[in-house]
């Protein structure tokens, strides 16, 4: 409803949230050029996954807009999380 | 995305319209989670030949993709505080400045592709087949695949924001009515958020 | 009466917009006139469907060459599943019912993005086309059976892309209207109309959406897959370039499978209005129906692979995903003790619609059953790909969903034409229709356990005598189909004029006149704290 | 379960079948039951009998008991199922092995001793381990008197299936999984034999030479020709069918496509043996690319020499 008050994210917000986006960017650089072994892809995914936050909630608003939509997108990449966790069941014990 | 002129005149709600379009980026999620599943799979399947292959890829043009991206992302996200600030002029400008990095990035992988179509790496070439292993001909399809349709994703996203420009100018989107605005930045994100996985799935694995 | 005649009048059906005559349909945005468009292009394709399954069954009523040969009867079982999933089981009750009444029901004067829905009937009619050219263009139809396994999918010289690109196509229309559902009901309630106020068809609906919208894209990219993989040769799906078809396997059933629920959860909704309303009652466990469908909806989600039991998988997820599937079967349960509960101390009115509700519960139970024969490991191994599971899904698919359709068509006839089917033929359109089903398909049960494979064009004597009692049944089914059809077909044209709620059921879209006018509500509703979709004090 | 006369074909069956009757007998008990109390429903509360409704929401105690009593049933279910199907997964050591090879539209069986036969000769009461292995698309093996079937998926490794045949008699196995246009004759016969018997049949390795030696090569040809399955494809009376005909093939021109060039050829021994071996490298105009696979494992050179004995006949 256009007469509901919108919160106005400040500028300084974003240039904050871009410069740990590139922080993480860079640390993931960083981190998969030495060789950790298997733990280099669960590092790469970690950053991932916190930069996916720091966009979903800052970038597309989600700390701003309705509870709802926020347990939505959740919702969502459960679900995918658990179809991904069952495809395995497959191939982790073929 | 557009709930107005229409027989029934349905009243203006842009909570409707932005729930629509998460709705549309939960099914383009899928679409690319069904990619990633076939990604993990392939992966576990054949380790060596994943990290063999994704050697070739040139991780500085990944990285700079990557800023290229997040920069882009953004200021469209800024151009929404500068809508409902109704600061018209800076809203364009922020626009703007996502349009043409869009395009910057499109150039990228312009490059980053005919750099490997010269190699002789394209799906289906006499090159691959004769020289790689199962898993590095898989590598090279997912790439191709998957970075690919989000650079198609990237033709829709600069469609769209053109789309919002052409109705800023129009004067159509203004500070009480920005959902379209609102809508093209959700969609850049997706973009961006994909291309946040694409990067370290395929360009750092050594 | 006369307010009756002047409804007709004033209806959507009459309504003037800015084009006139078929443009006025094909163009309208109005969710009425989409639901019916759905309904014309979704019945003509049914026809199409059905006489293939026709023609299968003359193939199948002896052994050897009967009427056609091998290539034929692949592609006809290929296409006549194509679009029987894909243009009619999916959209059907949804896109018909679902545009029609849910801004109704819910008390809104349309869905929320009209444009989209049209697009989205525009999307299902490419589709359509699609899939047709491929079968008329090219070098010969489709016969990798509805599934398109890899690799025979991309081995086959037959006409393929199309058809995939088709059914690509169909599923963006089913992913929009799904979309579109799903705001709705988010956003254009009417005061009042609580979620917990909703009738059970657009809780259903609201979980089919939601089914459409999130396992849809799935099967989108693993087509995308195939023809890529057809075209370039990437070798995703392809055994020889290190890819596993087993994997396709799983990507295709990951859609396909929370697919049949989309399918059958609106098919329970209608029954849980049709059951309510002939009862006079309020229909018994609100609340646990409306858990149990978004129960179906997200366990749905999570059982695709016991279509894959034989397949080679591991036998970790072969029992993970039998697990699973016994506990999808629950919510149904929960669905069917209720729809009987609802009919103790009622005050039972025997017309049309209930018949088709009530035989809708046996057709079900029947079907869901041999669901959990097909679910158990053991038995799997010994069923799958039998004609037991061509049984099983006609019982559960057809069944289901016809006998809800029809439930549907019927018990809302009077609201979408404004006038009254006839009684008699609709009921011996009925009683042909149930024999006629249950002898076709009872008898492949039979076949399957004693182990006839399907998609056999051929097969040995032994198998004759249950073949030719199931062919002998599809003819009753196909005669009783055409009562029902030409009963309806006459019946809106020359039928008597309804009132508005002929039926004195108690939700929303019967406050309206029948016909509904143009802009649905007057004035939008609101609904009190006393009033209920169920409230027959 | 169904057909007394084939119990305990395999050690599989009593697993398969108490499972069946146990799911099927409470389907059954629920089938009726509710049916019964349904139509008792709509006879008792029918209008003329009833005209007035008594309202009632729900009752969460019964809610509960009918979310507890299928669930308890579906696990007794579950696990009837899972017992079945336990030890399938699972082959013995000893058991004897035998490779089953699919492709369109044939199966054919070799014995470790390098028999090979289009009929499963099996003895009775020993432990059997199918290894299958499919050379073009998915091909699935059913055998429903044993009641086992498997999937054979190119590629996959360790794809095999076992059990024990404990009935002397003749069997049906079919292809079960889709794979093109022949499905419906992609059957064969499983024979289980007494032990002494199979024996004789299986050391009997004089039969294949000896009738090698006694037929003529034509009919030798012809004879492997049968057994692999070429005339799945290849009619001999001039009839096309997804390959083309063998008839007036011999010594006469063919168009083909060779590295996309068009050109004509002599179907010459050598034409003939590339196209067994190498069958996608003259591609006869008309036909589908990769629809014949290389037979080069298949057939040796002299099984080869024999074929083209065959083919000169068919003029
Ligand atoms: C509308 C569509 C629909 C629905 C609702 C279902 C519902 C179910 N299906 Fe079905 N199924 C299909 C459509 C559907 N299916 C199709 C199209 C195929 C074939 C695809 C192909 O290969 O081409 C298929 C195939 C299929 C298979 C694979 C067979 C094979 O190829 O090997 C299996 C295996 O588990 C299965 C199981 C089930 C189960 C357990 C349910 C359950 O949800 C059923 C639950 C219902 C009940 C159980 C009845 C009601 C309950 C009671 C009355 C209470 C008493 C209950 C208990 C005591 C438990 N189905
Ligand atoms: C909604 C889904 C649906 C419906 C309604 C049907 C309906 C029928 N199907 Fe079904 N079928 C499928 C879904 C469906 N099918 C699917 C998904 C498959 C799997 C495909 C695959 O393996 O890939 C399948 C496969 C399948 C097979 C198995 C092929 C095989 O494995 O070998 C067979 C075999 O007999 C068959 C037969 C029939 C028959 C006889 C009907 C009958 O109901 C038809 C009865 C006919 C009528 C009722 C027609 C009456 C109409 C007229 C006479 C014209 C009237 C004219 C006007 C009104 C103008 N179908
Ligand atoms: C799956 C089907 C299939 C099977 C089985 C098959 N073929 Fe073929 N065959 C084809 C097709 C299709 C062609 C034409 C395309 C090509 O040249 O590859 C062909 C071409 C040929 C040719 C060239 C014919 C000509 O007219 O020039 C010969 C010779 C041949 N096959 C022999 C055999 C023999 C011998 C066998 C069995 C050992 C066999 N084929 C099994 C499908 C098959
Ligand atoms: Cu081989 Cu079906
Ligand atoms: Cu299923």
């Amino acid at each position: 409803m256009s007469n509901e008050k919108h919160h106005i994210v400040p500028y300084h917000v974003y240039v904050v949230i871009l410069g740990a986006l590139l922080i993480l960017t860079f640390a993931s650089i960083g981190i998969t050029s030495i060789e950790l072994g298997s733990l280099t892809v669960a590092a790469a995914l970690f950053f991932a996954v916190i930069k996916t936050y720091l966009v979903l909630i800052y970038f597309m608003h989600l700390k701003y807009d309705k509870p709802y939509i926020g347990i939505m997108v959740g919702a969502v990449f459960l679900l995918f999380i658990v179809v991904i966790i069952i495809t395995f069941l497959d191939y982790l014990y073929r | 995305m557009e709930s107005t002129h229409h027989a029934h005149h349905l009243p203006y709600d842009a909570e409707a319209s932005k729930i629509g379009m998460w709705l549309f980026i939960f099914t383009e999620l899928l679409l690319f989670g069904g990619m990633f599943i076939v990604y993990s799979v392939y992966r576990y399947l054949n380790p060596e030949a994943f990290h063999l292959a994704g050697e070739e890829l040139n991780t500085f043009i990944g990285a700079v993709n990557t800023v290229i991206l997040l920069v882009s992302s953004m200021t469209i996200a800024m151009s929404t505080s500068a809508i409902q600030k109704n600061d018209i002029r800076l809203t364009n400008i922020l626009l703007g400045i996502t349009l043409i990095l869009a395009v910057v990035f499109l150039f990228n992988k312009y490059f980053e592709w005919s750099a490997k179509f010269s190699h002789g790496i394209y799906p289906g070439s006499q090159e691959m087949l004769g020289t790689m292993s199962q898993g590095e001909i898989l590598f090279f399809g997912l790439y191709f695949v998957m970075t690919g349709l989000h650079a198609l994703h990237i033709l829709v996203g600069i469609a769209l924001i053109t789309w919002t420009m052409i109705e800023l100018k129009q004067k159509k989107i203004h500070h009480e009515k920005y959902d379209l605005l609102e809508n093209s930045g959700l969609y850049w994100h997706l973009v961006d958020l994909i291309w946040i996985f694409l990067f370290p799935l395929f360009y750092l694995i050594h | 009466m006369q307010e009756a005649q002047s409804a007709l009048q004033a209806s959507y059906l009459h309504h003037q917009g800015r084009y006139k005559g078929l443009l006025g349909w094909i163009f309208s945005t109005d969710h009425k006139r989409i639901g019916l468009l759905y309904l014309y292009s979704i019945t003509t394709m049914f026809v199409v469907g059905l006489l293939l399954g026709l023609a299968m069954k003359f193939e199948l009523l002896a052994p050897g060459k009967t009427i056609m040969e091998a290539r034929d009867y692949n592609a006809t079982f290929t296409v006549h599943g194509v679009i029987m999933i894909f243009m009619i089981v999916i959209p059907g009750l949804p896109a018909v019912f679902g545009n029609f009444l849910l801004p109704l029901m819910i008390g809104a004067p349309d869905v929320a993005f009209p444009k989209i829905n049209l697009l989205s009937w525009w999307f299902y009619v490419a589709g359509v086309f699609l899939v047709l050219a491929a079968l008329l263009f090219g070098s010969g139809t489709p016969d990798t059976g509805w599934t398109f396994y890899a690799p025979y999918s991309f081995k086959t010289g037959t006409n393929m892309l199309p058809a995939i690109f088709g059914a690509f196509v169909l599923g963006f229309s089913s992913i929009l209207t799904g979309l579109n559902f799903i705001v709705t009901i988010h956003r254009m309630r009417a005061p009042g109309m609580k979620w917990m106020k909703m009738p059970m068809f657009a809780w259903t609906l609201y979980g089919t959406a939601w089914i459409q919208l999130l396992a849809t894209p799935v099967v989108g990219i693993t087509l995308v897959l195939v023809a890529l993989e057809r075209i370039f040769g990437i070798g995703v799906f392809d055994p020889a370039l290190g890819g596993d078809p087993i994997l396709y396997q799983h990507l295709f059933w990951i859609y396909s499978h929370p697919a049949v629920y989309i399918m059958i959860l609106p098919a329970m909704g209608a029954v849980s209005e049709v059951i309510p309303t002939f009862s006079q009652k309020h229909i018994f466990g609100y609340k646990a129906l409306i858990i149990s469908t978004m129960a179906i909806a997200f366990v749905g989600y999570l059982v695709w692979g016991h279509h894959m039991f034989t397949a080679g998988m591991s036998g970790t997820a072969q029992y993970a995903f039998s697990l699973l599937t016994f506990l999808v079967a629950i919510p149904s349960a929960i669905k069917v003790f209720n729809w009987i509960s609802t009919m103790y101390k009622g005050s039972i009115n025997l017309k049309t619609p209930f018949y088709w509700a009530s035989s809708f519960i046996f057709i079900f139970m029947i079907g869901g059953f041999t669901g959990l024969v097909l679910g158990s490991l053991a038995t799997n191994v010994h069923l799958h790909d039998t004609a037991f599971v061509v049984a099983h899904f006609h019982y559960i698919v057809f069944g289901g969903v016809s006998f809800s359709f029809f439930a549907a068509i019927h018990y809302w006839f009077p609201k979408i034409y404004g006038r009254m089917y006839d009684e008699h033929w609709a009921k011996v359109g009925w009683i042909m229709f149930f024999i006629g089903f249950v002898s076709l398909y009872t008898p492949m049960f039979y076949l399957g356990m004693k182990g006839m494979p399907r998609r056999y064009y051929d097969y040995l004597p032994e198998y004759h005598g249950a073949n030719i009692l199931s062919t002998f049944g599809s003819w009753i089914l196909a005669m009783g189909f055409l009562v029902i059809v030409v009963n309806l077909v006459r019946s809106a044209r020359k039928g008597e004029i309804a009132v508005a709620n002929p039926w004195k059921g108690k939700t929303l879209e019967w406050t309206v006149p029948s016909p509904p006018p143009f802009e649905n509500f007057k004035e939008i509703p609101v609904v009190g704290e006393k009033d209920g979709p169920y409230n027959y004090e | 379960m169904y057909n007394t006369e084939i119990t305990q074909a395999s050690n599989f069956v009593k697993g398969v079948d108490s499972a069946f009757m146990v799911i099927m007998g409470i389907s059954f008990v629920f089938l009726l039951g509710l049916t019964v109390v349904m139509i008792y429903f709509i006879y008792k509360y029918n209008r003329k009998r009833h005209p007035k409704a008594v309202q009632m929401e729900g009752s969460t105690r019964l809610e509960i008991i009918w979310t507890l009593v299928p669930l308890a049933l579906t696990m007794v279910m579950f696990y009837y199922g899972w017992a079945g199907w336990k030890p399938m997964g699972k082959a013995p050591k000893d058991a004897m092995e035998i490779t089953v090879v699919g492709r369109m539209w044939n199966f054919i069986f070799e014995y470790e001793n390098g028999r090979k036969t289009d009929t499963l000769y099996l003895p009775k009461d020993k432990a059997i381990k199918l290894n299958l292995k499919s050379m073009d698309v998915i091909h699935s093996v059913y055998i429903p008197a044993f009641r086992v079937k498997q999937d054979m998926v190119p590629g996959k490794k360790d794809n095999f299936m076992w059990f024990i045949p404990q009935r002397e008699g003749t069997y049906e196995l079919y292809c079960t999984e889709y794979c093109g246009l022949n499905h419906s004759y992609m059957f064969n016969y499983v024979k289980v034999v007494e032990d002494s018997v199979f024996n004789t049949w299986y050391t009997d390795t004089t039969m294949a030479v000896a009738s090698a030696e006694l037929e003529s090569p034509v009919a030798a040809g012809r004879r492997i020709m049968q057994n692999i399955g070429c005339f799945a494809c290849h009619s001999v009376d001039g009839g096309k069918l997804v390959g083309p005909t063998f008839k007036g093939l011999y010594g006469h021109t063919v168009n083909v496509t060779t590295n996309g060039q068009k050109r004509e050829v002599v179907a010459d021994d050598e034409y003939i043996r590339r196209a067994i071996y190498d069958p996608n490298a003259d591609l006869v105009d008309g036909f589908g690319r990769g629809l014949m696979l290389s037979y080069k494992d298949q057939l040796s050179d002299d099984d080869v020499t024999l074929i083209i004995e065959y083919l000169k006949t068919l003029q």
